[in-house]
């Protein structure tokens, strides 16, 4: 693999950029893997990367049926926290950003980690007992975090309307000084990037179109571009993981919804932390670009199209403006959708499934891109050993049989 | 954003006058004491969402109040019919072809203002 | 008897009584822009409301024997007597609200039960919880553009109809009662929202409160 | 040029201007001055006013070079004074007026002379794309300091930073047919529909209708087309059923023909809205419109050549020096060589030629051009030099110079010598690309056609294209189009439109166009000067070659890795030319390449106008109980529940000085304890439940039993969802046999009733019960204390007597001469009666309540003392102490559970399942604080073992904590696993500033345990 650095870069300037290598291959499809990856979004490819990096399974192929980081990578607002309330959560996401505040150096892929922290605000009563009880647990994971009074919210976010005379005025909020964001797409590309040069096989606008299962063991799948044999599959297709459930005969507590977000025009630096607020339903940052990034809610209903319906924009909007008066003359430039496969008690499903063989990653919801780093090495951990990562464990589909659902409603109810 | 017809209502509706349900025609087990803890917990949580023809139940919660189901296509959007609780759809993720056209047409150029 | 329990909540010594709208008044005013005005808000409290449940087939003879009125059937129909004082309108397939003179609502409610004997309906008086809002003026139907999501136009909200649909982030009934005349059923709790919302959007038409 | 004040490009005749009026604006401190009817742009080039702005990575001077809403260069900031400014105006889309005030969003120190630029300068070929991908790794720990600086040239104008003074507008529209764009196409469309009879809507985005029709050189009937425009504008504006939006653009395309229209209604007039009559008109007005046609006659786009310094000032588009010679009599420059690959091009060399300017020559892609335009050209005595293209601008602030050469389209390459022509302006035209944005925004995927070498619009149900928007541009052809566009759609929604007599276009010749997009240098892409494709971005050729050589093949990576379209003119122009470079490059056609898919908003829409009049005061609706006046003059806090302002705590000035909370609070439950306090209840949702089958209902949807509850009793009920998780409580009362009083959290209320009519209207029909709201019917009070009995007896006619009126009786009848309905129930554990009169009469009975409470020393208390008194007493709050995840065990409220009875009722099978029969679920308990002066924090941490190690095991937490001033002392409800066991264990709790409490676990009952207080 070509090393990155500055000196490299301005070596490759010196030769008229001539010289740069292709950041992956486009392999063809071999006959047999070891493990076959469905889905190459940021959770597949950092799957495979740390299954043949740590795990020492090379012979691994990422099936992609559009382009790689295509899916809810490239359309997310790239906000990473893991101030998560239950403990099972609170693990999962903090293995995930001990990753990313190494991951540029690790990948040799500078995903612009900014830990430039986050803001959960607290307008109410009970949203303040709830952000006081996070952070309590958070502390005592070893999660760094800290309650703020108004004043504290204020002092760092001075362009904030914090005034009484708000609709819902705010009365404090969580702060998690290591949160912050990273730059989606190059999420994908350096994962895609290192697993590609670690021997995995990206194969994209390879579609998959069903499973290879004999005696309840898969040991394939059917594609677009023929047969490709494995006895260990693990989907990680997101939205389209009811799908994929479906091919393998089996359904999942998974209900797919639009996820919309927006952007302003680039505007000058004027919001350096990520600002949340469930009570008026928003959040926001500002890209190293200049654009305000704006979350919207999920959509009730079903979608795969990608796009959502407009009186979601609309209330996002208001609450923005509601935050920061300021903001009402600045303009929106750009509206987008994803889909986010939601489970019911909005925590994830990292699990085997009726089908021996066969591994799900998915339920991510609206929390998915900052796990990424996690979920792949977890997930990677429990295919390459058949045995789920104890991170992973709590995760298992069959919870929504047993009862023993992890609810993060409380701390996940701002789309995010 | 959507334009529903309300089966209730007799006209077609903005979507901000309704809220989506789920997935329709799910029935509570008979005897829900019988149900293994698995039948129950695919009862309350496990669903279809599928990509493409679904039956989902709404509410026209500002309007009639009352819950109707509807057979909508989850990609391109489109709202094939609309029918009464407890009436079956007319059209299926088999059972496409013709009557999507006739519903697509009540349903869309039939609009008027 | 249907066996519910009825109750009269009015009673006919003077007490005093505060309409949904009082607070508003006091807060926000009652705007009198004269002449220049192409907006006219009027609130007609204190008026009795009925909400009626029950199937069409069972509710119907009884409505038209005790309040004169065909019961209507078709949705969002709204129906009145001559002098527009006593209406009822479809509210869903088994549900009406009526709306009588203040004071009128207990004995109605008294006669239908009487009349409607053992059949499975409801009747509960709401009297206290909603307010009607008037609106009229030749900026009227722009006002409501700005407000409701639901079309206004003539062609398709003629007189006599009636429906509940959203008004700005609240719900309220919109009826048009008369060609120049619209009706607002808001409930107390967000008059003063729909209210101030009111004079906001109607402010550039000049708008004229009659108390 | 900066002397020049006096508009020496301005020509003495033509164009729409008014010039008998002078408007003067400045711009970047500078003072000019314009006509009425002049865009920024036009008024700019008048002045001669070459660099507007900086680009974007390379701060490389900019010029105007497009006329409309394609326009990526001339962005600034406009605004007089803070609250007014507006960043990243279009140039070309604001209409000048008095005072206007602008300038350019980056250069420093200024925009001529821009330090950056040198940056740009040296720095240029280290910055190609992905760059920040591949550097500033190490040391991990400086990337926040290098981001500091990167973001320092982030953004192009910046936000106000004083509040909006102006208001904004929704208009819900409804209409038969929405014709978007006015041009030739629209206007015949709409001519069409509007006869009919149809509702029609007409929106077009710029400040006067008729499109290019406005500007062209082509006639309609012999006469100027700008005289046909007038004409159908005066007949549409005759119709009552048309509505005429004129500075309106349609920016979102949304399901089933939903389209969001942005009405500028004052931007043309100044940067604040100006006041009429007393009122200050809306800035902008977002129309929503449900449409049962959609035409999209949206015209096309022309798409520039892409050269080597096609960034220079004086680059224009061929279309747009002919749009500011015609629309706005202004020469963009005096010396013009034409570079194109068609025969429309040529229309800005005749223009040019017309208005006395000097072209040098036309340099024409084709070996052997024909057509009228062409002879036209050629019979002007203009020069054209076939088979080749400009392959290079020289110049730096402004084009002084192009190089020009024969070309290989095919192998692309420069196939001749070079020979350079002076000349201060090169117009370029590489053919047309449809305006398909809004079609896409549906979702439907545009298609390739070769033939037009354009993508033209998929379409959904209900919308159509005409015209320019689908790749037609023969007026004729286009005006004829619109026609039968508007016909159509009339008659899909019902209206019978008879045909439109089409005006008579002039039939000219035309030559094929030829396929050039990127033009081939002596050197190689990626050696050579850098050829620009998306100008606001920075993008290059090289970019995308060089994209594609590292393996972005898809066009959503190439765009991605490149910011390709990611600007705010969303690559109106370069985009097109984007795919076809990387097809080049990865060898494959356009189409293979891949469609862009664009997104909503077609151009930048303002917050405010999509935000509407929901801020402010009107943000959120305020819910307010009948008393809420009251309450205001008493000068209590609030507290937000749902919507409702509930009354917190009322505190009293103190010699002077007003309570703290926690004196207040303390005062109030004192009161409540010791005298009688009054609570304004009427929040609590109240559901009027009536029918044969009402008693069974209620068995069905609670945990508890229900067949016994006679007339005249209440009951508390416990609501679960079907997984066992408890989601409302409240007490019912029983009216009448078939007539039930339900009350619910006032939170719940409104998703409590939509519950119970879900399972009455799909699971349980048969059941013959109805359900009704009747919160806002009834005002509530609580009185509450030992005192309640003698103050209510003073001004109620009914038995009061502790045997006749029992806990958990109602009765009715006169509370201060109002018919009420009396509860006597309690939240404080106080002897308890809830007052329920008719809304209307709630301030005369309250009023009258406090005339004769006086004596008894009655206190009104807010939801805070309410807490705390409902807390000693162990009694929960739905939503504090349940989070969804705790069932009626765990709240140790089986008294509150019927296990045996007949009907499944909602929640009972949940509760066997193997995770909810678990010993050591979370479970609720009181807690004492070793030291009662210890008031726990609300959502502590609940340990075992305070020694243990970080990550430290928990075993729950405190759900509500307060000072009980009756007790003296703190306490507390927690949820802790397998709590019920562990009554008397010690338990601690870790704060963050390193103190640890510690606390026994108690009962959840801290007051009366045995609850006599309530029965006295």
């Amino acid at each position: 693999m070509q090393r990155y650095s500055g000196f490299g870069l301005v070596k490759h300037a010196l030769s008229h950029h001539e010289n740069w290598e292709r950041q992956w291959r486009n392999p063809t499809p071999k006959k047999q893997y070891d493990v076959i990856i469905v889905g190459g979004g940021g959770h597949g490819l950092a799957t495979a990367y740390y299954l043949a990096k740590e795990f020492g399974v090379k012979n691994v192929a990422v099936i992609e049926k559009g382009w790689l980081g295509g899916g809810n990578t490239a359309r997310n607002t790239t906000i990473v926290r893991s101030n998560y309330l239950w403990d099972e959560s609170a693990v999962l996401y903090e293995h995930a950003m001990k990753l990313w505040e190494g991951l540029s150096q690790d990948l040799n892929y500078n995903v612009m980690f900014s830990q430039r922290g986050v803001l959960n605000l607290g307008h109410t009563l009970q949203d303040m007992r709830d952000i006081q009880r996070r952070v309590n647990a958070n502390r005592l994971n070893g999660i760094d975090g800290e309650v703020l009074d108004a004043k504290g919210v204020q002092a760092l976010v001075p362009i904030m309307d914090c005034s009484k005379n708000a609709r819902y005025p705010v009365m404090g909020a969580s702060w998690q000084p290591r949160a912050g964001v990273a730059r989606h797409d190059a999420v994908a590309w350096g994962y895609a990037r290192g697993a590609d040069a670690h021997g995995v096989d990206i194969l994209q606008q390879t579609e998959v179109t069903g499973f290879k299962i004999r005696d309840g063991q898969i040991y394939g799948v059917h594609t677009n571009r023929g047969d490709i044999e494995a006895k260990t599959v693990g989907c990680v297709a997101a939205g389209n993981s009811s799908v994929l459930a479906k091919m393998g005969g089996f359904n999942l507590p998974l209900e797919s919804h639009p996820l919309q977000a927006l952007v302003s025009e680039p505007i000058k630096p004027i919001l350096d932390t990520v600002v949340m607020s469930n009570q008026v339903h928003g959040y926001i940052s500002q890209s190293d670009k200049g654009d305000l990034v704006i979350g919207a809610g999920i959509d009730g209903y079903n979608g795969y199209g990608q796009r959502g319906s407009y009186p979601t924009v609309e209330h996002t909007l208001q609450a923005i403006v509601e935050m920061f008066p300021i903001f009402s003359r600045v303009r929106m430039n750009r509206q987008w959708g994803g889909i986010v496969d939601t489970c019911p008690d909005a925590c994830p499903i990292i699990s085997k499934t009726p089908v021996k063989g066969l591994y799900f990653n998915c339920g991510w919801g609206t929390g998915g891109f900052k796990a990424t780093p996690g979920s792949g090495h977890v997930f990677a951990a429990s295919l390459a050993k058949g045995e789920m990562h104890p991170i992973a464990e709590p995760f298992s589909m069959f919870r929504f049989h047993s009862g023993a659902l992890i609810d993060e409603h409380g701390a996940a109810g701002v789309a995010h | 954003m959507f334009y529903i017809y309300c089966p209730y209502c007799g006209e077609h509706r903005e979507e901000e006058e309704f809220h989506p349900k789920g997935q329709a025609h799910i029935e509570r087990p008979k005897e829900p004491e019988a149900c293994s803890d698995e039948e129950w917990g695919n009862y309350l949580f496990f669903r279809d969402n599928p990509r493409g023809v679904h039956h989902e139940m709404w509410v026209h919660a500002v309007g009639c109040r009352k819950f109707f189901n509807m057979t909508r296509h989850t990609v391109s959007y489109e709202i094939l019919e609309t029918y009464k609780m407890g009436e079956q759809p007319s059209i299926t993720a088999d059972s496409q072809a013709k009557p999507r056209e006739a519903a697509a047409v009540s349903q869309q150029e039939g609009v008027r203002a | 008897m249907s066996n519910a329990a009825t109750f009269d909540t009015r009673t006919d010594t003077a007490i005093p009584v505060e309409s949904p709208l009082a607070y508003s008044y006091r807060r926000s005013g009652a705007p009198q822009a004269g002449g220049s005005s192409r907006l006219q808000l009027r609130e007609r409290a204190m008026l009795g409301h009925l909400i009626l449940r029950g199937g069409a087939i069972v509710l119907d003879e009884a409505v038209r024997d005790v309040l004169g009125l065909n019961l209507p059937g078709r949705p969002q129909t709204l129906v009145q007597d001559a002098s527009g004082e006593r209406s009822i309108q479809w509210l869903s397939p088994d549900e009406w609200l009526v709306i009588v003179p203040g004071g009128e609502e207990f004995p109605l409610e008294t006669k239908l039960r009487e009349h409607l004997g053992s059949a499975h309906f409801a009747i509960s008086d709401v009297s206290g919880g909603q307010t009607l809002l008037e609106i009229s003026g030749e900026a009227a139907r722009e006002l409501l553009m700005k407000t409701v999501i639901y079309d206004v136009h003539p062609s398709n909200f003629p007189v006599g109809k009636g429906v509940t649909t959203v008004f700005a982030k609240a719900t309220t009934i919109i009826r048009r009662p008369s060609e120049d005349r619209w009706e607002l059923v808001v409930r107390r709790s967000f008059a003063d929202y729909c209210y101030r919302w009111l004079l906001d959007a109607g402010a550039e038409f000049g708008v004229n409160v009659q108390q | 040029m900066s002397q020049s004040k006096q508009q020496m490009f301005r020509l003495n005749t033509g164009g729409r201007i008014d010039r008998s009026r002078t408007l003067s604006f400045t711009f970047n401190g500078q003072r000019y001055q314009g006509h009425p009817g002049d865009t920024l742009a036009s008024a700019l080039l008048a002045n001669g006013v070459d660099i507007v702005n900086r680009s974007f990575k390379y701060s490389r001077p900019r010029g105007i070079v497009a006329a409309g809403a394609e326009e990526p260069n001339a962005i600034v900031q406009l605004g007089s004074n803070e609250a007014a400014q507006v960043p990243n105006v279009r140039a070309t889309q604001q209409a000048l007026f008095d005072g206007l005030t602008a300038c350019s969003t980056n250069g420093w120190p200024n925009v001529q002379r821009d330090l950056m630029g040198l940056v740009g300068k040296l720095g240029g070929q280290f910055m190609p794309p992905g760059f920040y991908y591949k550097t500033f790794m190490a040391p991990a720990s400086m990337w926040l300091t290098y981001e500091k600086y990167i973001r320092k040239a982030a953004g192009l104008g910046r936000s106000p930073m004083e509040a909006d003074p102006d208001s904004y507008d929704h208009f819900n529209q409804h209409c038969d047919v929405l014709v978007v764009g006015a041009g030739a196409a629209g206007l015949a469309a709409a001519l069409a529909a509007a006869r009919s009879g149809a509702r029609v809507i007409v929106a077009d985005e710029q400040e006067e209708m008729g499109g290019s029709l406005l500007a062209s050189r082509e006639t309609l009937e012999g006469k100027p087309a700008d005289q046909w425009v007038a004409r159908v504008l005066g007949e549409l504006a005759s119709y009552e059923n048309v509505t005429l939006l004129p500075r309106t653009t349609a920016n979102g395309y949304h399901d089933h023909n939903f389209v969001t229209l942005h009405e500028r209604r004052t931007e043309h007039l100044g940067d604040t809205a100006p006041v009429e009559n007393g009122h200050r008109q809306v800035r902008a007005r977002l129309h929503r419109v449900r449409a049962g046609q959609v035409i999209l006659s949206t015209g096309a786009h022309e798409r520039p050549l892409v050269y080597a310094g096609n960034d220079v000032p004086g680059n224009l588009l061929a279309g747009a020096v002919s749009t500011y010679i015609r629309r706005y009599g202004v020469a963009p420059g005096r010396k013009l060589v034409l570079s194109t690959s068609n025969d429309y091009g040529y229309r800005a060399a005749l223009d040019w030629k017309e208005a006395g300017c000097e072209v040098v020559a036309i340099v024409d892609a084709r070996e052997a051009p024909a057509g009228d335009w062409v002879d036209a050209a050629r019979a002007q005595g203009i020069k054209i030099i076939t088979g080749s293209a400009v392959i290079e601008a020289k110049g730096s602030n402004r084009v002084t110079a192009a190089r020009v050469a024969k070309i290989d389209i095919d192998a692309f390459k420069v196939s001749g010598p070079v020979q350079e022509l002076a000349c201060d302006t090169i117009a370029s035209s590489g053919g047309y690309s449809p305006v398909i944005h809004l079609a896409s925004h549906t979702g439907a995927r545009p298609t390739w056609r070769e033939d037009i070498l354009g993508f033209v619009p998929g379409l959904v149900k209900g919308v159509q294209a005409c015209g320019g928007a689908k790749g037609t541009y023969t007026l004729g052809d286009v005006l004829a189009e619109g026609v039968e566009a508007g016909i159509r759609a009339a008659a899909t929604t019902g209206y019978t439109a008879q045909t439109v007599s089409l005006p008579s276009a002039e039939r000219l010749q035309q030559g094929p166009a030829v396929a050039l997009f990127q033009v081939p240098h002596e050197k190689s892409t990626l050696r050579g000067p850098k050829q620009f494709v998306d100008l606001q971005n920075d993008v290059t050729a090289a970019g995308i070659e060089l994209a594609t050589r590292e393996g972005f093949e898809s066009i959503e990576h190439i765009k991605r890795y490149t910011a390709m379209g990611f600007g705010t003119d969303q690559g109106k122009l370069g985009n097109i030319n984007g795919m076809a470079i990387a097809a080049r490059c990865l060898k494959r056609s356009i189409p293979e390449v891949g469609t862009t898919v664009f997104r909503p908003n077609y151009t930048p829409v303002t917050f405010g106008a999509i935000v509407g009049r929901h801020c402010r005061d009107l943000f959120d609706p305020e819910r307010y109980t009948a008393l809420h006046h009251w309450h205001v003059e008493r000068g209590a806090e609030f507290e937000d529940v749902g919507q409702w302002k509930r009354p917190w705590y009322y505190p009293q000035k103190v010699n002077g000085k007003a309570e703290t909370i926690q004196e207040a609070v303390a005062r109030e439950c004192l009161a409540v304890r010791e005298k009688v306090g009054i609570l304004d209840a009427s929040t609590l949702g109240k559901i009027d439940i009536q029918g044969p089958d009402a008693r069974e209902f209620l068995a069905r949807v609670y945990t508890n039993k229900w067949e016994k509850l006679a007339v005249g009793k209440c009951r508390y009920g416990l609501m679960c969802k079907d997984d066992g998780m408890v989601t409302d409580d409240g007490v019912t009362s029983c009216l009448a046999e078939n007539h039930f009083l339900m009350t619910t959290t006032t939170g719940g209320a409104a998703a409590i009733l939509e519950w119970l009519e879900l399972w009455h209207q799909t699971e349980w029909p048969e059941l013959d019960v109805y359900f009704s709201s009747v919160t806002d019917h009834w005002a509530t009070m609580t009185i509450t204390g030992p005192e309640a009995r003698k103050l209510l007896a003073e001004i109620s006619d009914i038995d009061l007597d502790r045997d006749s009126f029992k806990f958990m009786d109602w009765r009715s009848g006169k509370v201060a001469g109002v018919p009420a309905r009396v509860f006597r129930i309690s939240f404080t554990g106080e002897l308890t009666f809830e007052i329920n009169v008719q809304a209307n009469y709630a301030m005369h009975v309250w009023q009258t309540l406090f005339k004769h409470g006086e004596k008894y020393g009655l206190t009104p208390y807010g939801t805070e003392t309410m807490h705390v008194l409902r807390a000693e007493k162990g009694f929960i709050i739905v939503g504090q102490e349940t989070d969804g995840s705790v069932t009626p065990e765990d709240l140790g409220m089986q008294w509150a559970i019927g296990y045996d009875k007949p009907y499944s009722w909602i929640g009972k099978r949940a509760l066997t399942r193997s995770d909810t029969k678990r010993e050591n679920r979370k479970q609720l308990v009181g807690l004492r604080p070793k030291d009662p002066k210890v008031v726990l924090e609300e959502g502590a941490q609940i340990v075992l073992d305070p020694k243990h190690a970080i990550p430290m095991p928990m075993v729950g937490h405190v759900t509500s904590s307060y000072y009980s001033p009756i007790l003296d002392s703190g306490f507390a409800l927690a949820v802790v696993k397998g709590g019920h066991q562990r009554l008397g264990e010690t338990v601690y709790l870790p704060m963050a500033d390193g103190q640890t409490f510690e606390a026994e676990i108690v009962s959840t009952i801290f007051y009366d345990p045995k609850g006599e207080r309530q029965n006295v």
